[in-house]
């Protein structure tokens, strides 16, 4: 295991000091936590607060400031933050207006933020919650836990935070944002795995010529292994995978996320995205944004993710809102 | 069976054990999940111990609900609120008891169970925690029943945990992040099971040593 | 070699695709070249134009936008462009204003860019040129090539194309941007090789407990290597030889970036950018930006570099003008 | 010495050799630069070899700038320029001639040194390509002086070349990549080097096996 990091124990702390140094003015710290949350909160709005295990940046405190999240809590490496952490960032922005979690689905994060948000109604906070769980790679059955939440996620911050932007009320805002989710679909894959600075090494070994298909986010093993391919193959592969479970028909128009895993080139993400494209224009589908880069990554993992976002025009305007965070900005 | 102090004891001793198998938790958690169940179960019980050693407690009822507030807090990750969750139901069956019997314990254990399919959303067989502690129970229960002794009812207990533990490897995953590696998760032992039949493993040890 | 590629000798062009389709609204091709050019190129603007050898995505075509360049000229990976394909760009986003060419302190980038503005001027085409070199790493002596160009091109980008946006002429946006060029200065390290994929095997090799030293951003090995240490020393390491070659001092102003060379993951820049702070505020200086990312990178090669811009008045407001680009945008 | 389709033929010889030595000249490049020298000739000297079988060429000149144009274009990198300056410059001495002396050879030997040193701000003993390329025309012109024989001139240049370019390896880099890693680069073949001795080298070798 080869990091620039410190001691192991110490990383979450000095991240997000780095991340309060870089970004003063977008984000600063809630003394005592690992919460960020966003400066100058303004007005009377609904507020958006999301969270995890760190390890995925920018997400999530990258993706603090106009049009996107209010506050992240961080958690340890790939571990859920704990219920008084988001309950803390809970009462730190909700302005009287309410407050929006939005959660990936996981068993840790969901149970974490269940017992926060019984705090927090406790408190008298109004709130609500939303469940991502875009990941196709795993069955949704009421047997298992259910689809894990993975890179579209970013774009459900994104529709929330503009729903709030505009004034809407939570109700609205939850809506629109379960609405996001529906039309949500990704999928991933590795080339390598990586390791967790206190674990010391990696979660699973890849051969050379192995390709590990369905991972999370979390350095998880996936669903299953294969030889490696082209990466037009394995583009094509993930996404008949998404296209299997929710048909894109002609005439649609999507969002796109190509999203790197932390260690890929983005040259390599630039391939993939242009036989994304060519697969998607296929279909008769219209493109309507793309977004190529490191989203929600898992450390140094080599790999990636695809994410569709079927659009309506209430989504679309609401992804074209402007957005200004650290890691995430739309200019109009 | 146990005075506050021993409880205290006890517990410590539990803190102990999973510290020691920090390592061996992790590995476990490597094989289907995402590898941080002993380091969660380390941190967390760490700060066990500091509120034991830092705390006074006024009833058995008021140290296992600091105790669970350590785990909320400290632990993360699925297992920090579900081990919280069931101190936390411990908790709330000993009231004002300064001092607990063998049958205490078993409610105790029967509550947490509850507390763990509540927080949870999850039951027995789908490979996790509960696969562990349920045997516990039934095998504590069932001692009881038949008029063992403090330190049999504890053993059982233990016994029953390590089986339920042992049989984990068979199953499929249904809860929790090793769901999604599916088929793929037999042959492991849970993580989670591994850590609850440490516990109740030491638990036992501590009062048959004492 | 793992990567999701096609065929090795395919990757250039595809990425070029992959870009296009990516950003519609701010860049497309130039029909049979390697070169991609401002989507609507607008008013009679001086024109910035750089680009060298592929492999450092988003340098260079990531910074073609409103504020920083007008065209990007993509070689093979790590190789610089041909003239031929540099004087096109000239050629393409000259508006009878004159083009500034950034070029890295590569022999080969100088050369080929030389030849090109041999072929331009025969055109009659108004043309300067300026050559980066921020890269303490390397002895800067009248005996050797001199120094560098690395990651602190991009601030050389931005100043540039923020001047030419306030309408400058060509002499003056020259002048800026060598003024810039004399007070950038950074230096970099690795963890990791990286693989050309025509190459198929790493540049150089390093143990489980050895870093390199002093990298450039081709997979180059750098000045000299030795056993990893932890981010708070190593980050000193680098910035001490900063510092010793163009000292800091108290009362100062500069803007920083700590950027990824591939495979870093952020949060461990982030743990980085926090010990640089430490040492910047240590010496009584006030950071005025800071860039934490991937913004010149070498494939997937792990490790970082720093950099230090001295501001005076005029280039802290060029840096903070507006600039929208794919992968680097200031908003106001 | 030579007729147009010789020369054709020496240059089609020479971009063989290039193209089998491609890894071995990626590997000198590997050492001490960035990696890419093999390739970045390999392609450069394909598009030679298309240019030589495509274009008709009305003199030498006409042939040593379209080849020249296709490394300047081509091979990328500092090569690119460096071996393109050379050709163009060699192109300018063989003016209207549609054949080639042994004198004029070496003539255009020396006319490539000054385009490169022009170009690459560079001079002997610096590791570079001209560390081979001066050797060898200094040898030539020896061995013109001497009064020897188109094959034995010819030969004489490639051993000029392959001396100079084990001298390289003593040198400390001062000019390109290698320059960056200073004293490391003792030990190491200059790769532009390399490839001025295999391209004499197979000039030598086509006119004497011829
Ligand atoms: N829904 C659930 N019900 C009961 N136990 C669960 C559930 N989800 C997870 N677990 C238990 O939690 C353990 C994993 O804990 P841990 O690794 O600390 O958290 P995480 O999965 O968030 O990384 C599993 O081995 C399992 O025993
Ligand atoms: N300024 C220069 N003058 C003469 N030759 C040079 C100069 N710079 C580089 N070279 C030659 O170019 C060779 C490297 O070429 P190549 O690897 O193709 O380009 P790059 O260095 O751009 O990757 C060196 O081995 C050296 O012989
Ligand atoms: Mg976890
Ligand atoms: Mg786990
Ligand atoms: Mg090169
Ligand atoms: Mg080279």
């Amino acid at each position: 295991m080869k990091k620039l990091i410190n001691q192991p124990e110490n990383s979450l702390n000095e991240m997000l000091l780095g991340m309060t140094k870089a970004y003063p003015e977008y984000l600063t710290r809630l003394e005592n936590t690992n919460v960020l949350i966003r400066q100058n909160l303004d007005g009377q709005k609904v507020a958006v607060v999301s969270g995890g295990g760190s390890g995925h940046e920018p997400t999530h405190a990258g993706y603090i400031g106009k049009g996107m999240l209010d506050a992240a809590v961080a958690g340890d490496i790939f571990t859920s933050p704990t219920p008084d952490q988001i309950y803390e960032a809970i009462k730190a922005v909700d302005r009287g207006k309410g407050v929006l979690l939005v959660v990936k689905n996981y068993s840790g994060d969901v149970m974490n933020f269940d017992m926060a948000k019984e705090l927090a109604e406790m408190e008298g906070i109004e709130i609500e919650q939303v469940i991502v769980n875009d990941d196709v790679a795993v069955e949704d059955s009421t047997f298992t836990a259910g689809r894990r939440g993975i890179a579209g996620t970013v774009l459900v911050h994104k529709i929330a935070g503009a729903a709030v932007e505009r004034g809407w009320d939570l109700q609205k805002v939850k809506a629109v944002a379960e609405k996001s989710i529906k039309r949500i679909h990704s999928m991933g894959m590795a080339l390598s795995p990586c390791t967790v600075p206190s674990a010391g090494k990696p979660n699973f070994t890849l051969a050379e010529d192995e390709v590990e298909i369905g991972t999370g986010i979390h350095g998880e093993p996936g669903t299953h292994r294969e030889k490696i391919k082209t990466a037009d193959e394995l583009t094509e592969e993930l996404f008949n995978k998404i296209q299997a479970d929710e048909p894109i028909k002609s005439g649609e128009e999507v969002a796109l996320m190509v999203n790197g895993m932390g260690a890929t080139p983005l040259m390599e993400l630039y391939i993939v995205n242009n036989k994304v494209h060519d697969l998607l224009k296929s279909l008769g589908t219209t493109i309507h944004r793309t977004f190529v880069g490191e989203y929600m990554t898992s450390l140094e993992m080599a790999g990636m993710s695809l994410t569709v976002l079927k659009l309506d025009d209430e989504l679309k305007s609401l992804l074209d809102d402007p957005a200004d965070t650290p890691a995430f900005k739309i200019i109009n | 069976m146990a005075e506050l102090n021993q409880v205290i004891g006890a517990l410590n001793h539990a803190a102990d054990i999973i510290e020691n198998n920090k390592q061996h938790l992790t590995e476990l958690d490597g094989a289907i999940g995402d590898g941080d169940h002993g380091i969660n179960m380390s941190r967390g019980f760490s700060f066990v111990k500091k509120t034991l050693d830092e705390g006074s407690f006024e009833t058995a009822a008021d140290l296992f609900k600091k105790s669970g507030m350590a785990l909320v807090a400290h632990v993360g990750g699925a297992s920090g609120p579900l081990f919280g969750t069931a101190f936390l139901r411990a908790s709330m069956t000993l009231k004002d008891k300064t001092e607990i019997t063998i049958e205490d314990y078993i409610n105790l254990l029967k509550a947490s169970i509850e507390g763990i399919k509540m927080r949870g959303k999850s039951d027995a067989g789908e490979k996790t925690m509960l696969d562990a502690l349920i045997p516990a129970y039934e095998a504590g229960e069932q001692a009881v029943q038949q008029g063992k002794n403090t330190v049999e009812v504890l053993q059982a207990v233990k016994e029953g945990s390590e089986k339920g533990l042992k049989e984990t490897e068979k199953l499929v995953a249904k809860k929790g992040r090793a769901s999604y590696v599916g088929e793929r998760s037999i042959g492991h032992q849970d993580p989670g099971a591994a850590s609850v039949a440490l516990i109740l493993g030491a638990i036992a040890d501590y009062f048959s040593e004492a």
